[in-house]
């Protein structure tokens, strides 16, 4: 029998009868044509028991536990409060869909209007939507709004800008008649602002793209010259945040001139899990309100005359709109935002702080530390948030040795920036301990060493 | 489902509530950050609240104590298949061993997280009959969109840079017509037959060297067995157009037809429906691709690759003994869809789900799917009109549209009347073509007494209905708040709190 | 808090729902019972319901909504200390290292566990000045038993076996006396004196060289200090008796005044009320059992033991570099309270919170912990009469005697009244001294909003019980059921589902 | 700052204020001869991050992950079902105190109701109480029944009863003046009957207590003669239940003549955690109903005529009845019967029946294969649940041999039998793998050749 179905088999006989048909074969009957042909190749059926013996011999065969990990590059490891997962997963929060009956979803409702709140508060704009995938998709949909807004079919990003949020802009592109050209970055680790200025001068750019930090962790913001003339050739400036955790202590994207703000929110307690499910936000100025993609909650009142909150502005979304909606999203990252939602009202202003503050000072350290080493300096001298790159020799060789001694150094930079390969990007967050930025700094000293000699 | 006490006015906004300071101490303090960067980047105000762990605990519990979800009671929302979300499922996704797992983990450090990707994709490309599955996309609407960039990339590979045009059921989801718009194609609408079904007449009408795409769903958004889909699909590839199956619909077919014998050479598979992931309030959701041998190379990047092959089977032997890698080296793929990999704890949770069925079990897990459907579209056609009485799939609409004449009660009044007693509502006004539609789907996962209480439940609100309709017109009144002004919530956008207040 | 949906009725007991076969496949099916064994020995019925995992999911859900717990709402329940039970707590107590461990696991495969034990012992130790703890109790009660079968042993030991009376305040909680009476000593009640203390003139009436245990909690029940404690402690040391310390309301001492410098001899403490450990509807509970030196070896077995022992303090060196054994053979001891070792998962919880308050942490806790009980008697007192107008510790009793002679409306109608307004109520009827009485205990976890906005809601009761008794009386009108028939529970008990209904 | 206190340093002064005290040692302050002398020695105060590190730190210091386990011996591995804790962790319940108020408790008493009628269906008692601390206090408890109801100060005791339950039996009874006299265990390793008969031939025993299976695995009823006897001799026969699983397979107590069972409840879900909480039952005939110490929950009738539940019979209690109550017990272990509840409801009949199948059919395949072992044999011939009693040499030896094997092997019954000094009590459940009985049975064959060279 299926797997969680509560049915007898004298409830399937009385139901069957009941509509009036022989069998269960009979009730799917389809013809014989396209019936299968032979039986599926699917994993075992086993009892619960087994499954979780398997899934745990699964989980074990992954082997990154004891490692010292300086891995981040868009995917942070945070402190994620005990507190959040007992209230995340409550049942009520868990097995909801997407609150279309507003009059028994108002606790998510209100949260996710929170959320909006949060992420309008945290980057300085004055709208937010309520999710979207991860933060590569969110720079898609953002892009997608300037693309909207400015009626051009051009794309300014700097090269600094996470390769994979970069990648799946490509992606997207390559369905509507969009170009993207890209910024190069000087050798601070900042895109080159004459290159911008340059560029923009044609008015034929829809958005100029960047990050801050960067993917290099470099602070890289829009300059007040340069923004004025951003401005005045009608592009629109979008921000993106890969690295939440940096808004607790950096200005917001909107003091320095951003007219939208995308990014990804994983660092507010959402688990690494391999690549997702994290969570996209978009953030804009109150004038693209309707270009908004996906879901938007908003506060209204019901007809008790009591506050209420409800889906609203749905005239941009796929349900209603179809071929002329904003966006084509339909389920969002919901419950990743409300893991985040409550993230944030843990910690509050003081604990955001905080996290940022122990961010920034681990970082230090660790650049401290790996440029004692000999042979290992820092490739870039401007202004970090929590990430490093690492001038080690070559980046793939030395990782692999580091790993050899327990240590994950961070992420190969010769995969994305072939200028790079001689360079590792290094994180370190409130987790990172002074115990493994030894480990690493003992690690680095044998395997730099090593791979001088050769 | 009831309180124990009676507050039921609503928790304040987190906003209006805490001190500053007011924090409990998960990290120790840090020096200032003006030690670290010139105060030109620093932020001058951080204006969020600071509340105790105690009071975000209360906050967030009476939210949730305002919020229906399956655990809560039966969830008939049509083509949303609702069905019970195992607990197994998500204490094995938060195992730390794949929860703590950073995405850059080397391939030989994330040899179990491989496997797991592994074995779902190869069991969800026999269960659908395609050559393989991308677990890229992050939903339904996502892999739509996927999937045409892999048509237009295949058609531009093939140097068929003609083919505008995808053809849509006007019964289809929203996304649908949504994501070809996204993917600069253009969307030609197609009638439903008196039957409900697609016909094959309408579709050649529009067929030509310029089809790319032809999107269904089988069963349709109606809950009907497209009969007609070996021929539809047959003309789509006379013209070389591509067909795409929408897989919001699978929990009918598994086992027991597969999209790709009836001709589809893409799909996508919503598993936060089928596979039993938690839908979490609106997300995140988990939209694996499957295509056909011919555009296996356009699968977005990374594709997880065996080593060797798994030529042994699933059924005895599944992925112990191989090794993997994630092979982000495909010339011909549209690139990634995402910043990662794949919504990886949802995985786990579908491949959970897999070991708990094997292919024995997901056979069943339709047929009964199918059962439910019927028995209730057999009990509800007692006092609602139900326009396709015949045999259903897993769903079925009925139609207020008699009752809303009679009496002026329309389905929106029906489904609100439902939540006064417990219920979460059908899903209402979708497929569009069916006046004062209710669309019910009541998943494998519920029981006969269930869905027995339900019937006479809407069956005495469709008698009240006929006795007293402004009752029922007035419905929700049980509810923590009643029917919300939309058109303020529209006209006077108020999407966020403000300091002011 | 409040409903999502409206269907405020009871669920059916799990009995009356599911049918026969209708279960998860937990495990596999199993042979017969009689491959096994012979038939007689086996059992022909086993009329147990089978539920679907949904409908049990569904059934325990809507049971927690109709329950109050302190993550929904303030819950000032006096002698019971209901504060926050932070998360992190059950979260270390559930890591698999700790909660997978067998208690027959040799000493050297369970060091962690025993290191646990080792620094929440000396902790303890340390912070109410007693020469050792046992962990072994399994709550307040359970440790009051063992603490007087401790004393009975040691004089026993010394041979005085006439002792054989246990002196008990009439403010003292039931157990206490229950407790002397289940270890066969008689008991002697002292009565208070006009402060609300006990008084050292009643007490030496008593005193002789009978007296075995004087057994006394400070602040008492009413949340007052004994400020004659000294000399209650040095005129029952002077007869040759023990001095018992009821910790349930240690969290007024923290960091403040040390039981052992008091003059105590033995003593228990709540960690399930005073360490955060949550009560979990009733338990389970934790209770330990500090002795001083005289007494360490009659504790009950087994007992941690170092090697070597933490000569180095806890506050810089936790038990790192050391190692451990249960100890059984104490040829004094008393025994074994219970099967196994201690209330481990507790003892984890316990240290969690010691981790996050350290010593500083603990005095700053019972410091605001009295702060707020102050805070609340001063407002209370404005409507309500405080027999005892002095600072408190950590609670208050209130009398609602004259509000009863004034309108008829007892302490027990304004209890009934809060919970109608989303609060728990206090302790009432308890200590049995003050008439009508109601005994508030905020704990230092809630805010100074959440008093505020509690003293206006039992303001506004009072001012409504001298405008309307009735209603009050009438209370609760919100919840999901009212007043319960006690009479009727007492003479016609119904105590359990039987097959016929 | 003390943890989870959320006062800031204003609102301490306006609340000091509104006091009218100066300072908070003020409002605390003792006489100088009895403050503090010294600061205190505790653990160190560290975030919470660094807790929860710490503690990981403490958990990975136990070492038993690994071993192929066939310890029980009263405590035992089961498989619990994610949805137990999924349901039992939600904050109403796990936040609640004892349900005094009734009516907004009627969730958590509801559930005590079905813990109740559990332990009735389960045991064939009439009643059952809303739980005690563990198995073996409620031993104690329920002999103290018997003491009652007879008032006799004697009790018979096998000593094929849990020896740790025996031990309990004789700390409680050291408050009280009753005796307590053993009853030898025969060569098939159950109770000596005649030995019964002919202690009880005095009728000076308040109760005769049996263990079934009891402390060797074996099943131990009083046969239909001997029940006879004890029935005329007025004594009450006390049936102790430590491995509850065998409830769904073996008949009940009551069937063999029980009148009150007492029993450890941890089998159905609860963690072994090192020894608790566990949950102790208590269940008995009607006529004890008065006797029974503890809540108990009842069914009645709320003022709107509704059915309704609420503590009852609460003059047996120490709040109310004081140094007379049946019991001093107050904090009981009512979570632990949640999860008992939950776990039962989500087993139901079916699953039940096939968890103590699995365990009869694991422990016949374990006995199997360690008496193919040269030099390793059964000491009982007799039917027994899931655990056997293996003859081996020298038990302390062999098991910390096989502990070098990564094998805890079971529990030297020589600790509290010193005539088993030669055996090792062996439990099975349905969590043995035939890989666990491999390991165990190879290690085996080294170690116990071993021990015969030596
Ligand atoms: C028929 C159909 N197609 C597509 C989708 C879109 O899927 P998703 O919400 O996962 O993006 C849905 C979801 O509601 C659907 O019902
Ligand atoms: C003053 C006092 N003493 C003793 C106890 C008994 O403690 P426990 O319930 O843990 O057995 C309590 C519990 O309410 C109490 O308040």
């Amino acid at each position: 029998m299926g797997a969680y179905t509560p049915h007898t088999p004298q409830e399937i006989s009385q139901m069957l009868e009941r509509i009036g048909v022989g069998s269960l074969e009979e009730l799917l009957a389809v013809s014989p044509d396209i019936a299968p042909k032979a039986p599926l190749d699917v994993v075992p059926a086993m009892p619960e028991y087994q499954i979780e013996r398997r899934m745990k011999a699964l989980a074990a065969r992954n082997g990154a536990d004891d490692y010292a990990s300086f891995l981040g590059a868009g995917a942070y490891r945070h402190y994620a409060p005990p507190a959040i997962a007992a209230l995340a997963m409550r049942g009520e929060f868990l097995t909801a869909y997407t609150p279309y009956q507003a009059e028994v979803s108002q606790g998510y409702l209100q949260a996710i209007y929170e959320w909006q709140s949060y992420i309008c508060l945290l980057t300085g704009m004055e709208i937010a939507n309520a999710s979207v995938y991860d933060g590569a998709t969110a720079l898609a949909e953002g892009s997608i709004m300037a693309i909207n807004a400015t009626g051009r079919k051009r794309l300014l990003v700097s090269r600094a800008v996470d390769p994979r949020y970069r990648a799946v802009l490509h992606t997207y592109c390559g369905g509507l008649d969009v170009e993207i050209d890209e910024i190069a970055v000087g050798a601070d680790g900042r895109t080159d602002g004459a290159s911008v200025r340059a560029a923009i001068e044609a008015k034929s750019y829809a958005a100029v793209v960047l990050q801050s930090p960067n993917f290099f962790g470099v602070i890289d913001e829009i300059d007040p010259q340069l923004r004025a003339s951003i401005e005045s050739s009608g592009t629109v400036p979008i921000a993106v945040i890969s690295e939440a955790i940096s808004l607790g202590a950096l200005r917001s994207p909107a003091q320095w001139g951003a007219q939208i703000v995308v990014g990804e929110a994983q660092s507010f307690g959402v688990a690494l899990a391999y690549g997702g499910p994290y969570v996209g936000f978009i953030a804009s100025t109150a004038e693209h309100m309707r270009r908004i993609p996906g879901r938007l909650v908003g506060r209204s009142l019901d007809n008790r005359g009591q506050e209420a909150y409800t889906l609203t502005l749905q005239a941009r979304e796929q349900h209603i709109r179809r071929e002329k909606a904003t966006s084509n999203i339909c389920t969002n990252q919901a419950h990743c935002a409300l893991i985040a939602t409550i993230y944030l009202a843990l910690m509050g202003a003081s604990g955001l702080r905080d996290v940022a503050g122990l961010n920034l000072e681990r970082s230090r350290e660790l650049a401290t530390a790996v440029s004692s080493v000999p042979g290992v300096s820092l490739r870039f001298d401007a202004p970090f948030f929590n990430e490093i790159v690492v001038r080690v020799g070559n980046g793939a060789e030395v990782l692999a040795a580091l790993q050899k001694h327990g240590v994950l150094g961070g992420v190969d930079l010769g995969r994305f920036y072939p200028e790079y390969a001689d360079s590792i990007l290094m994180t370190a967050t409130e987790l990172t301990s002074t115990g493994d930025i030894a480990k690493l700094t003992a690690a680095l000293r044998e395997v730099v060493h090593v791979a001088a000699v050769r | 489902m009831s309180q124990p006490s009676a507050n039921s006015s609503a928790p304040a906004l987190i906003f209006e509530t805490g001190a500053p300071g007011r924090a409990t101490e998960y990290v120790e303090r840090s020096r200032p950050h003006a030690d670290f960067l010139p105060q030109e980047l620093l932020r001058t105000e951080l204006p969020l609240p600071d509340n105790s762990e105690l009071d975000v605990v209360r906050h967030f519990t009476q939210l949730s104590q305002r919020t229906f979800g399956i655990d809560l009671g039966f969830y008939p929302l049509g083509s949303c298949t609702m069905k019970y979300n195992p607990r197994v499922n998500d204490a094995m996704a938060s195992l730390p061993g794949f929860s703590d797992l950073h995405p850059y983990t080397p391939d030989d450090l994330a040899q179990g997280s491989l496997a797991v990707m592994y074995e779902l994709e190869r069991s969800l490309s026999s269960v659908f009959g395609m050559a393989a599955f991308s677990l890229n996309p992050s939903a339904g609407a996502h892999a739509e969109l996927a999937a045409l960039l892999v048509a237009k990339k295949y058609f531009k590979d093939r140097g068929e840079i003609k083919r505008t045009k995808v053809i849509v059921p006007d019964t289809a989801h929203g996304t649908n017509p949504a994501s070809a718009a996204m993917c600069g194609f253009k969307v030609i609408s197609i009638p439903s037959d008196a039957r409900g079904r697609v016909s094959l007449e309408e579709i050649e009408k529009v067929l030509g060297d310029d089809t790319a795409v032809c999107m269904m769903t089988n069963p349709n958004t109606l809950g009907l067995f497209e009969d007609h889909i070996a021929e539809i699909a047959a003309a789509v590839h006379r013209v070389g157009g591509l067909m795409y199956y929408d897989g919001a619909n699978a929990n009918a077919i598994m086992g027991n037809v597969r999209p790709g014998d009836m001709g589809f050479d893409l799909m996508h598979l919503n598993t936060h429906k089928t596979f039993t992931i938690p839908h979490g309030g609106g997300g995140a959701g988990h939209g694996p691709l499957g295509v056909a041998a011919h555009l296996v190379d356009f699968l977005p990047t990374p594709v997880v690759r065996a080593i060797p092959d798994g030529k042994t089977g699933l059924r005895r032997a599944p992925s112990d003994g191989m090794r993997f890698e994630l092979d982000f080296n495909r010339p011909k793929s549209i690139g990634p869809m995402r910043s990662f990999w794949s919504n990886f704890a949802h995985a786990v949770r579908a491949l959970s789900y897999l070991y708990a069925n094997g292919a024995e079990g997901l056979k069943s897990v339709s047929q009964l799917a199918v059962l439910n459907a019927n028995y209730l579209r057999v009990g509800v056609s007692e006092f609602l009109s139900t326009p396709y009485p015949e045999i259903c799939r897993h769903e079925f609409v009925a139609s207020a549209q008699d009752l809303k004449k009679e009496t002026g009660v329309r389905a929106l009044d029906i489904a609100k009347a439902l939540l006064d007693r417990g219920y979460m509502a059908p899903t209402v006004y979708f497929p569009l073509i069916v006046p004062e539609c209710l669309m019910m789907e009541p998943t494998e996962t519920e029981s006969k007494e269930t869905l027995d209480i339900f019937i006479e439940a809407l069956r005495e609100i469709i008698e009240t209905a006929k006795r007293d309709p402004q009752s029922i017109m007035a419905a929700p009144v049980r509810t923590v708040v009643g029917r919300i002004d939309e058109t303020r919530a529209a006209r006077q956008p108020d999407l966020r709190w403000r300091q002011s207040g």
